[in-house]
């Protein structure tokens, strides 16, 4: 059984590393500032004890007045996985750190963000869109596209 | 009979009327002309039909059985649905190329059958370089197809042709030294006097021989498992993607006229052409032109397909030494005066030199690649 | 001598007899080598993830039939313990075993579809891949007659399954059981051991376990790789723990491994069913749930060995009678992640047969 | 010593395909051979019953695509509501079978029919009279497992043996 490594424990470790890296915390998510997304992510896949080197998967959720992206990461070493969720505030041009070079299973999965919420991935090497073609208007996933 | 070579002395020499030949010359060459082609294409049309129908079966479904008895009509059906299509020409290709090719590579499939005995004597042209000129003219279909690959300007066409002219180029070597073997048994060039000369068919005293030129004959004419230039599942057509109606139509006609001729020269080389009791020796011929065939058919069936760069090392790596090494032995056999005397032990020994080869071959010195290029 | 040659770029697709689907591949060949490749997609984007924001929770799940469409009832049941797991379903006991032998079912048909599919690629013309579509055939028959349909089966819904077996089910599928490992043994005869096949895959396209996991490939092309990483051991759902099974796993990750890994987990699926198959015990089929679902404000991340690998969906729910959020987590398109290492430096035909060995469905890469 | 690199996979190979060439094709000929569908078929066109709908519109509610279109008038001396138009346009609907399912009063079915195709979309369009069970257009027994006994049995591939034992 996979064990859901709680949120808060990991968020101890974390600011014991990075002081004010980690903006909320709770029994299975993790939520991190987005300014130190790249850090935290190498800590926890390069940590001993938490080593997440498999990148489940990456989404955003639209909330209105922010986009949460999310980042599911398990260990295959140790069998536990962590959500990680980055809040970007703010609905024009909203940028984030890529982590391709980290997980390049990110690759696609961050393009296609960057396609359907108009998220931009900082440090990717091909940031297009994915799905749909060059010229389309709009990012159809967020809530308040038509 | 009308004997010798085509030319104009003996054009003029069999202006006379031969003893057997109550029309001279000229009628015997209209009659085997329109033989020749009504031959081949009630073949092509028969051999669609038992590749469609036998592949099916071994497929475990029916094939083609709805137009005529048992679907007998099929390729005539084909036949005037793609006459019947559009004739499309991309914008980019070069015309006159892209019109001529099917022609060009049609030609030559249907000269092939010119020297082909389909009974004692009832041939177009028994040339005495019968064979050489099966060689000569067989290739020259690759440069149809690559006058198809290139004008109709398409990658995958180009990458069709391309393929193609490697394989023929590789391929004509092992299949014109396991020619050689036979020649040098029966001692002529001639396809009418290499089937008189088989009181036993050849392929009993040169198995490897067959087998080489079997593989290298599916090989030049891009039967499977060596039909990369058509490779429908990497580069979609090959050659003739670009191509529709007529000119499709020709080319295949051109695919399974050679496939075809490659029977017919298989049947007169190594399994005693029209020779066989009870049956009229035509029928002997068609049975075991449809044979050889049907072994096509089955190895189509079966096989995957292999890579370019293994075509060309299977070709040089493998069928060349051993080629080589069929005709050193068989001329040795020749020179000790075997294929005349010692007729039993000859098969048995060039039996257990085939096995033998071929183990130590496939052991010790040839594997098919692998191929990685680093980028 | 090394002929300096201009390279040129070739589009495969999005029309190619073996992409699978409308897909396409800008591949930059010099000569026939393959410089670089750069997969193409989207042609086949319905947007299902925008659609299931407007559905309602069962409504969605006819919308998961069409993600991947050779693997509906994994994909219906991937759909439906995100759901349960959201809204904290109990589901009836004969349900979890009728939505296992279902699942392994229709891994069995999927993966006769991967191999023969890549057995076709390899350019053996269309036998191995009539011959498993025969039997996918005798699956799909059994599926026609639990769900009524073909393709797009339906079948699960949140807390169970729409309806019971019917009673001519039990007696089918034993008989397909008691066929189905003699035709198996009949497909190795047939290319297993083909000396063709193997100078053909192996070696080629190789995978290393390190670069699996970091471009987070799962399923059969993890597994024959050397990673033992089986989403039903490693953390079951269902009642996946219930039976006696073995992850198999492959060494080098090349492309034989990975055809061979798919035929030995056939083989594991044959064993589940037939455990199932004694254990199914009688009751109901489906937890008492109301058609709209209404689950509590949260999120919820439910995955499942598909037959591509780890298919998953996330649903984040506003208490509302349709998602907030429904997102997908797609094993074919994740896969093809390492599509560009795995094919720089071989030919247009390895290409075709690495491409083949992931196997991809593309109504599940563009959803 | 392993015998892998002298044709003997080739020769497996070959001796597969051959049998197969001996055994029975597994194949049938559509128009003349017909195969029972299943007795739950979820067909192209439904079957509606007049007399038990009550007109509550659930089946349309549910309906992924919006397929179904269902207008009521109340009738207030019997006290009930009286379908104006049921109509269903069968080329929207994805055949999932949800309408069925939900329908609280049994009064919608799929029909057993299949070979549907229309050379026009209009056609495609169910309305209330092209949508009642008649002897052409059999019930089938998606949901309600009573009426599916009734059907004949479904023909499965597994009962047929290609091969010759």
């Amino acid at each position: 059984m996979t064990v859901s490594l709680s949120g808060k424990e990991v968020a101890r470790k974390i600011e014991e590393q990075f002081p004010g890296s980690v903006a909320e915390s709770s029994q299975d998510t993790l939520v991190v500032r987005a300014d130190f997304l790249l850090d935290v992510a190498r800590f926890l896949r390069d940590t001993e004890g938490l080593e997440l080197d498999f990148l489940n998967f990456v989404t955003a959720v639209d909330y209105y007045d922010h986009f949460e992206v999310v980042y599911l990461l398990s260990s295959m070493k140790h069998n536990h996985s962590l959500t990680v969720k980055v809040r970007r505030y703010g609905r024009e041009n909203p940028v984030l750190p890529s982590v391709v070079g980290l997980w390049q299973g990110a690759d696609f999965q961050e393009r296609e963000i960057f396609d359907l919420f108009g998220i931009r991935f900082e440090g990717h090497p091909d940031m297009k869109r994915i799905f749909l073609w060059d010229g389309f208007q709009g990012y159809p996933l967020r809530k308040d596209f038509v | 009979m009308a004997t010798g070579e085509l030319g104009i002395y003996n054009l003029v020499k069999f202006q006379a009327i031969p003893p057997d030949w109550p029309g001279g010359f000229w009628w015997h060459w209209l009659f085997f002309t329109v033989v020749v082609i009504g031959f081949v294409l009630t073949m092509v049309m028969g051999v669609i039909y038992i590749e469609r129908r036998g592949m099916g079966r071994m497929q475990s479904r029916l094939g083609p059985n709805r137009t005529g008895p048992f679907g007998l009509l099929q390729p005539v059906a084909d036949a005037i649905k793609v006459l019947l299509k559009e004739n499309i020409v991309p914008v980019a290709a070069d015309k006159i190329v892209h019109w001529l090719a099917p022609v060009v590579a049609f030609a030559p499939a249907l000269m092939i059958f010119a020297v082909i005995p389909f009974a004692n004597g009832a041939l177009l042209a028994d040339l005495n370089i019968g064979i050489l000129y099966v060689v000569a003219i067989s290739s020259v279909s690759t440069v149809g197809i690559f006058m198809a690959g290139w004008g109709s300007s398409n990658k995958y066409s180009l990458l069709g042709a391309m393929r193609n002219v490697a394989a023929v180029v590789s391929y004509e070597i092992p299949l014109v030294l396991a020619v050689v073997g036979v020649v040098l048994i029966a001692g002529s060039l001639s396809l009418n006097q290499i089937v008189v000369a088989q009181e036993i068919p050849f392929i009993l005293l040169q198995p490897l021989g067959f087998l080489l030129f079997f593989i290298a004959g599916c090989a030049e004419i891009n039967r499977s498992p060596f039909d990369l230039m058509e490779a429908d599942s990497e580069i979609v057509a090959g050659f003739h993607t670009e191509y529709s109606g007529m000119k499709f139509a020709m080319f295949y006609l051109v695919e399974y006229a050679e496939a075809v001729a490659i029977s017919a020269i298989i049947t007169t080389l190594f399994l005693g052409g029209w020779q066989g009791p009870l049956l009229p020796p035509w029928l002997w011929f068609v049975v075991k032109l449809l044979l050889v065939f049907f072994a096509m058919v089955w190895t189509r069936t079966t096989l995957p397909r292999i890579r370019i760069d293994q075509l060309m090392a299977f070709a040089w790596k493998f069928l060349l030494p051993m080629s080589l090494l069929n005709l050193f032995i068989t001329a040795l056999q020749v020179l000790a005066g075997w294929p005349t005397q010692l007729i039993w032990a000859m098969i048995i020994v060039n039996f257990a030199v085939m096995a033998l080869m071929i183990l130590i071959w496939s052991r010790f010195f040839f594997r098919l690649g692998w191929g990685k290029i680093e980028i | 001598m090394a002929v300096k040659t201009e390279p040129f770029v070739l589009n495969m697709g999005p029309v190619h007899p073996s992409t699978h689907g409308v897909f396409r591949m800008r591949a930059t060949l010099d000569g026939e080598v393959v410089v670089d490749i750069e997969p193409v997609f989207g042609y086949l984007h319905r947007g299902i993830e925008k659609l299931a924001e407007q559905r309602t929770y069962t409504g969605v799940i006819p919308l998961t039939d069409r993600l991947d469409y050779i693997s509906s009832m994994s994909n219906n049941l991937a759909y439906c313990l995100a759901v349960e797991k959201l809204a904290g379903i109990k589901v009836p006991e004969r349900a979890e075993y009728i939505r296992v032998i279902m699942a392994e079912l229709q891994r069995i048909a999927a993966l006769l579809i991967a191999v023969g599919a890549f057995l076709n690629d390899c350019g053996a013309y269309f036998t191995p891949f009539l011959y498993m579509f025969r039997e996918r055939e005798r699956i799909v028959d059994l599926f026609e007659m639990a769900s009524g349909q073909r393709l797009t089966y339906n079948y699960m819904r949140a807390g169970g399954v729409s309806q019971d077996l019917p009673e001519e089910f039990m007696p089918a599928l034993r008989k397909f059981m008691d066929m189905m490992p003699r035709y198996m043994d009949e497909y190795d005869r047939l290319l297993m051991q083909n000396e063709i096949l193997i100078a053909r895959a192996k070696g080629v396209g190789i995978l290393t376990a390190e670069q699996a996991i970091n471009c987070s490939a799962s399923g059969p092309v993890l597994r024959a790789s050397g990673v033992k990483w089986d989403v039903r051991k490693a953390d079951p759902y269902s009642i996946y723990d219930h039976f006696d099974f073995d992850v198999p796993i492959q060494q080098t990750g090349d492309c034989y491994d990975r055809y061979r890994q798919r035929v030995e987990e056939m083989r594991q699926s044959l064993r589940i069913i037939q455990q199932a198959m004694e254990q199914l015990p009688s009751g109901p089929v489906k937890a008492e749930v109301p058609h709209l679902i209404r689950p509590p404000a949260g999120e919820a991340y439910a995955r499942l060995e598909a037959p591509k690998g780890e298919l998953g969906f996330y649903l984040v729910s506003d208490n509302a009678i349709a998602p907030y959020r429904c997102h997908i987590r797609p094993p074919s398109l994740i896969n093809l992640t390492a599509l560009r290492d795995m094919v720089r430096g071989w030919k247009v035909a390895d290409l075709i047969i690495i491409f083949g060995s992931i196997d991809i469905t593309v109504g599940e890469i563009d959803r | 010593m392993k015998f892998e690199h002298y044709g003997i996979g080739i020769i497996k190979g070959l001796t597969v395909t051959i049998k197969h060439l001996l055994r029975h094709p597994t194949v049938s000929q559509y128009p003349e051979q017909r195969l029972n569908i299943s007795r739950r078929f979820r067909g192209n066109e439904l079957v509606w019953n007049r007399d038990k709908c009550t007109g509550c519109g659930t089946c349309a509610k549910t309906c992924p695509q919006g397929a179904i279109q269902i207008v009521t008038s109340t009738d207030m001396t019997e006290n009930k509501y009286v379908v104006d138009k049921y109509q269903i346009d069968t080329g929207y609907c994805i055949q999932c079978g949800l309408c069925v399912e939900v329908c609280p009063y049994e009064a919608l079915y799929f029909s057993h029919a299949y070979e549907c195709a229309r050379y026009r979309r209009g056609e495609l369009v169910q309305g209330k009279e092209t949508m009642l069970e008649t002897p052409e257009r059999k019930v089938s027994g998606y949901f309600y497992p009573d009426k599916a006994k009734k059907l004949p049995e479904q023909t499965l591939l597994v009962e047929k043996v290609t091969e010759k034992r």
